[in-house]
């Protein structure tokens, strides 16, 4: 049965790195609580509605806030619209003012 | 007579209804006597490795009975057919059919596993065989690093592991020289004598010109020529 | 029932006699799901952080519409809105946004009120080097901003939208990069900066924010505010929230279906390999059947086969992804999730962990591997036994 | 249509569960069609041997249609914020007509798989396979509860839509009227606690009759099957009326799916296990009391029977354990 | 400006002396409420409280449990009379911070939900009109004019189908 513990140990080992992970997830999160508080903090006083992950566009950078509607809204081949233009990035005329 | 297994009338065809169509073994009936060395004895392609399969519940005949320990085990589903076969027989092949990259242990052990025995005791099983047969120093080599010899008597503890009533040697000899082949018969008989009832397919004078085979079947054509119980 | 520990034991032994196939298998399955649970980490790791910190945003941002578009906002709705039962504070914002040519990004502009009392809190920003801004010609940017234009503390920052509407402003804070989820791109500044050059009418602010004391009292007030100013728009932070969710959950959601061509491809090479045994693997199962084993003992050892490897490869593709998303920053991700964004937040994400995802990533990976090799196990179990005989 | 991940999991796993079944029933009709066991022909052999094929892949999608029970649980409570008013997985399911029948559907076809396995286990063990023609009968009756179920499945995912801001003003005001409620109906709690443990007094009491009995086959065995589908749908009523208030401690929150989770201990797992388990198991026995009069298997009939009957008085005596425990231990007061 | 704190302190403590006012506490996350046990943290914006004289403090998970306790003193805590009472705070609706029971009015029969269900919901007296309104109230009462009688009335019957008693 000697490949049977082998594997036994490996998965054991495997499972306890994950384990330890978790864990670390877990510690780290609640270490990071003041961190938190702070960002918390940070949003409310500053007022801000949003996290800057899509700045490429009005609508992206405020999903909360944007008009969806508007035509063209800022490069008329935007097809993939919403959170980001993952895919089709806009041509460089438009980069280039 | 005592028969352990008897088989009546016994068909095999291969490729039923197809241009192929071979009939392997025609209409045979044959009974192996209990205690006793039986040897299926023709040239190759007489269907003596067909019968021999059929007699060890490796395959289902097409038609006719065969009745093991007073069990018709013809038209049994494989599940049941395996289950009869692990219980009552032990095979010897051919070409010893070991698997490689195993060890001599696991090779022997390998038919308990899917059993409910316990491990110690198969274990003990298997060093109790393998020193019986003289292989005790080599229980933890690969089994391909073993000489011809070696591997057909690990092969024939496999066969003994699960403690069967009938042991069933498929051309033992085929690939031994004189020597060897000298030494397996002398395994097979001292089998024998402990009361196995032993049946071999082969077309190796060495083993069926031996004084004391007792019962020779020859086969010829999937058909039986001559039974001659000694 | 004791039997399964030896077949595990043969399942093993007979993996490894064909290490490079079975590895090789395991690999490319590891990095399958290593991919996807990337994936799924990340997701919720941003969604998490993202809806924590939007709990603390306003119960209330109201909006006004003008043909159905937004519209700066009057400041006379404030004596208005005071006067509904449930109302705490009330703050107008002045914020917008700026393309800036030379390096190709939109930055968002936040004014501070350095004279409104109710602003003074903003001050104790603590995740800041230096200060929010006090006085005209001073500002604070993003640690992304600060990056992309290689500047830094007390440099100069300059902004136009032509020869009337330009500002210079003198950087007196950069937001640390652990905040940059919500600061990347922010350059704040004091509200009269901000008006000038924007151009903004004194009167008029981008939008208000609305603090309710009681949460059940939100939706109330907001129906009060729709009746009294019919062509605003209230927005919710429970919406705010509910929005995010919906986005994090469909980006997650788009690329896992991207990566669904890899998924069936895997399965197909999958069942590919364990269709076309070799004759040395048939050979064995025939062995194995020929001493006694039974078709159901082989579909067991097939299935502890298959449970051996995908086992295996879960929790090795679980673990590359950790630490792919939470040590090194989900580097082969970001180019997926960043699009065309020229400003994309640099930071690590905070290691939320979510046991349901995990979940799903075994019912998307595990489920259609064991599906995919039912097929050929059975048809390697139900080889005839006295074929070894042949 | 929501698009998240758990609910492409949920869809993908459907498609997988209903390809193995069509196959299985494909199989399943070639062996009504050319099945004879007296013969040794290579066709009955090859049917033989897609019997194992049959088997196997009814286990598989036994296993899979009880994790995507859970998953279809945990992922409509990871949805449950996107609708408004939901407040746990209960309004998630209320956020369109079809959500509960997903959720009994999942029920019944794990209670129908699990039967077609305790008629396939029965059958297994006669040397005749006495039983093969009405299995695969049942498993092609079985196959249109599955397609409903994923077509049941698809439409409650794609028919949701989660409130989220829309262009012109907030969802508040376009989906007025149309909030989904959380909560359940529900039995007054006496009147539960009462209902309750009378019908598992009687479960129990028919159960631990016909273990004493032993081999006596009687019209009890069926009473007791369907007595055990009658004590689940009191024990699901149960738990949303009573068991899940005194284990939250809140009198208004009947959600049955929150005590799956963390803060609850995850009690809900060996609650809903030891039911679903004692239920299974009452039913497999009565189910298979019809085949007795098969001589082949009457004696494999009666110590399955026994083993069966052992472990779902077991399970149900743990359910019932669990189910009182908050009841008795919690200083909690529904009200006096 | 210096003066005029003064003067607000000066009225503090003398109001504090001659009414013993003893300041709301806030629950810790083990409180229960003193009538139905259940946690009360979760629904703080629901807490009540009732002061005793010696310093103790019951808490409740709504005014609807703590008039039930104040009703039934004996019951709850045998030791303890409605004379012991040294102060009653409920949060009020509108403002979500704990005010004097005394100076507040009850609205029954609201469509507002407690943690309990149906509630006696605290509104200051300005603000009565429009939660009778907004929230279809239907009976608005003084701390002194919750009588046990209005448990039993059809506004609260929902927490009685549901419960056992």
């Amino acid at each position: 049965m000697l490949k049977t513990k082998l594997f036994a140990a490996f998965i054991v080992i495997e499972a306890a790195a994950l384990a330890a992970l978790y864990v670390s997830s877990v510690s780290t999160v609640h270490l990071k609580e003041p961190e938190m508080a702070l960002k918390g903090s940070l949003v409310r006083v500053m007022k801000l509605t949003d996290v800057a992950f899509w700045t490429e566009a009005r609508y992206t950078r405020h999903p909360s806030q944007a008009d969806f509607f508007t035509a063209f809204q800022d490069f008329p081949m935007s097809v993939d619209h919403f959170p980001a233009g993952s895919i089709v990035p806009p041509s460089q005329i438009h980069g280039a003012q | 007579m005592d028969a352990v297994i008897r088989a009546e009338d016994v068909s095999k065809v291969f490729n039923a209804g197809l241009a192929d169509e071979v009939r392997a073994v025609a209409g045979v009936s044959v009974e192996i006597p209990r205690g006793r060395i039986t040897v299926l004895k023709g040239p190759s392609g007489s269907g003596k490795t067909t019968l021999l399969g059929l007699i060890g519940c490796m395959s289902r005949p097409t038609e006719g009975k065969i009745i093991v320990e007073g069990k018709d085990v013809a038209k049994l589903p494989e599940r049941f057919l395996t289950n009869v076969r692990r219980k009552t027989f032990g095979f010897i092949f051919q070409h010893f059919n070991l698997i490689r990259g195993l060890t001599v242990s696991e090779n022997v052990m390998l038919p308990l596993y899917p059993t409910d025995i316990d491990s110690k005791q198969m274990q003990q099983r298997m060093e109790e065989i393998l020193g019986k047969l003289d292989l005790t120093a080599k229980l933890n080599v690969k089994i391909e690093k073993l000489s011809g010899g070696q591997q057909q008597r690990a092969a024939i503890a496999r066969a003994l592991i699960n403690e069967p009533a009938v042991v069933l040697a498929d051309e033992p000899t085929a690939h031994l020289d004189t020597k060897l082949s000298g030494d397996l018969l002398n395994i097979i008989t001292a089998l024998n004598k402990e009361g196995k009832t032993i049946v071999i397919a082969t077309h190796d004078p060495l083993i069926y010109e031996k004084p004391y085979i007792d019962n020779i079947i020859e086969m010829r054509d999937g058909a039986v020529k001559e039974a001659a119980l000694l | 029932m004791r039997g399964h520990g030896r077949i595990i034991e043969y399942a093993l032994s007979s993996l490894s006699r064909r290490k490079l196939k079975n590895l090789s298998v395991a690999a490319i399955f590891s990095i399958l799901i290593a991919v996807l649970s990337s994936i799924l980490f990340l997701m919720h790791a941003y969604k998490t952080e993202t809806l924590k910190l939007l709990d603390s945003s306003p119960e209330i941002i109201l909006q006004n519409m003008s043909a159905g578009r937004h519209e700066l906002i009057p400041l006379e709705y404030i004596s208005t809105l005071s006067g509904i039962a449930g109302v705490g504070k009330i703050v107008p914002r002045y914020w917008g946004y700026y393309y800036d040519s030379l390096t190709s990004a939109n930055y968002t502009l936040m004014a501070v009120d350095a004279d409104d009392a109710s602003d003074k809190n903003k001050q104790d920003v603590k995740l800041i080097n230096g200060r929010i801004p006090q006085t005209v010609g001073e500002c604070a940017i993003g640690s992304g901003v600060a990056a992309i234009r290689q500047i830094g503390l007390n440099d100069d920052f300059f902004m136009t939208l032509g020869t009337e509407q330009n500002v210079n402003l003198k950087i007196v804070g950069i937001f640390t990069s652990n905040s940059a989820i919500v600061t990347n791109d922010l350059v704040v500044l004091t509200k009269n900066d901000l008006v000038k050059f924007f151009n903004m009418p004194v009167d008029k602010a981008t939008d208000i924010t609305i603090e309710v004391n009681n949460p059940s009292e939100v939706t109330t007030v907001a129906r009060k505010i729709r009746r009294a100013y019919p062509d605003s728009r209230p927005i919710l932070k429970i919406e705010l929230t509910r929005t995010y969710d919906n986005i994090f959950n469909w980006r997650g959601g788009i690329v896992l279906t991207m990566f669904f061509g890899a998924i069936a491809a895997f399965m197909i090479f999958v069942w590919d390999k364990a269709t076309g045994i070799n004759a040395r693997e048939r050979q064995e199962i025939g062995i194995l059947k020929a001493i006694g084993w039974e078709t159901s003992d082989v579909l067991q050892l097939k299935f502890w086969e298959g449970t051996i490897v995908s086992l295996s490869s879960f929790l090795t593709g679980l673990i590359l992804a950790y630490a792919h998303v939470f040590y090194f920053n989900a580097q082969f991700l970001a180019p997926v999730l960043k699009g065309w964004s020229v400003l994309f937040p640099k930071f690590q994400p905070m290691p939320y962990i979510d046991l349901y995802q995990i979940f799903v990533l075994f019912f998307l990976t595990v489920v259609p591997y064991v599906a995919a090799s039912i097929v050929p196990s059975w048809k390697a179990a139900t080889s005839d036994p006295d074929a070894v005989m042949r | 249509m929501i698009f998240h991940p758990g609910v492409l999991a949920l869809v993908v796993g459907s498609v997988i569960v209903l390809v193995m079944a069509f196959f299985s029933v494909f199989l399943g009709i070639r062996i009504i069609i050319g099945w004879d066991i007296t013969k040794s022909t290579a066709k009955q052999l090859i049917l033989e041997r897609q019997t194992y094929l049959i088997t196997t892949i009814m286990k598989y999608v036994l296993g899979f249609q009880i994790l995507s029970l859970f998953l279809f649980v945990y992922t409509a409570d990871d949805i449950h914020k996107l609708f408004v008013g939901a407040m746990c997985t209960t309004g998630s399911l209320n956020a369109n007509l079809i959500g509960w029948t997903v959720l009994f559907a999942k029920i019944v076809i794990f209670f129908l798989c699990a039967v077609w396995l305790a008629i396939n286990r029965v059958d297994e063990m006669a040397e005749d396979y006495p039983l093969v023609k009405l299995k695969y009968k049942y498993l092609a009756a079985l196959v249109p509860v599955i397609v409903l179920e994923g077509y049941w499945q698809l439409n409650y995912f794609l028919g949701l839509r989660a409130n989220v801001i829309t262009s012109c003003c907030s969802s508040l005001f376009s989906d007025e009227g149309l909030t989904v409620a959380s909560s359940l109906a529900s039995l007054p709690v006496t009147a539960a606690m009462y209902m309750f443990y009378g019908a598992a007094a009687v479960e129990l009491a028919l159960l631990s009759v016909l273990l004493r009995k032993g081999s006596v086959s009687s019209p009890l065995r069926y009473i007791s099957g369907v007595w055990s589908l009658v004590f689940f749908v009191i024990s699901i009523a149960s738990i949303v009326a009573f068991v899940s208030i005194y284990y939250y401690e809140t009198p208004v929150h009947h959600c049955p799916f929150d005590i799956l989770q963390k803060q609850y201990m995850f009690i809900g797992y060996p609650l809903y296990g030891s039911l679903f388990g004692g239920i299974l198991f009452s039913l497999g026995a009565a189910v298979i009391e019809k085949f007795k009069k098969i001589d082949s298997i009457r004696t494999q009939i009666h110590h399955t029977q026994r083993r069966w009957t052992i472990m779902s008085i077991v399970l149900l005596i743990v359910f019932i354990i669990i189910a009182t425990w908050p009841v008795v231990f919690s200083n909690f007061r529904a009200y006096d | 400006m210096l003066r005029k704190s003064f003067v607000c302190a000066l009225l503090l403590v003398v109001i504090s002396v001659t009414v013993y006012a003893a300041e709301p506490h806030k629950p810790s996350a083990a409180d229960k409420c003193a009538v139905c046990g259940m946690l009360v943290t979760p629904h703080v914006k629901w807490l009540s409280q009732i002061i005793f004289k010696d310093g103790s403090v019951m808490f409740f998970d709504g005014p609807k449990d703590m008039f039930k306790f104040y009703f039934d003193i004996p019951k709850f805590a045998p030791a303890k009379t409605q004379a012991d009472i040294s102060d009653i705070y409920v949060t009020e609706y509108y403002t979500a911070k704990p005010v004097d029971a005394k100076t507040v009015v009850f609205v029954t029969g609201s469509d507002v939900m407690g943690p309990m269900g149906k509630e006696f919901v605290p509104v200051t007296a300005d603000k009565v009109n429009s939660f009778m309104v907004d929230h279809k109230g239907q009976k608005s009462l003084k701390f002194d004019e919750v009588k046990v009688a209005d448990f039993h009335s059809g506004n609260m019957d929902k927490s009685h189908a549901d419960h056992k008693h």
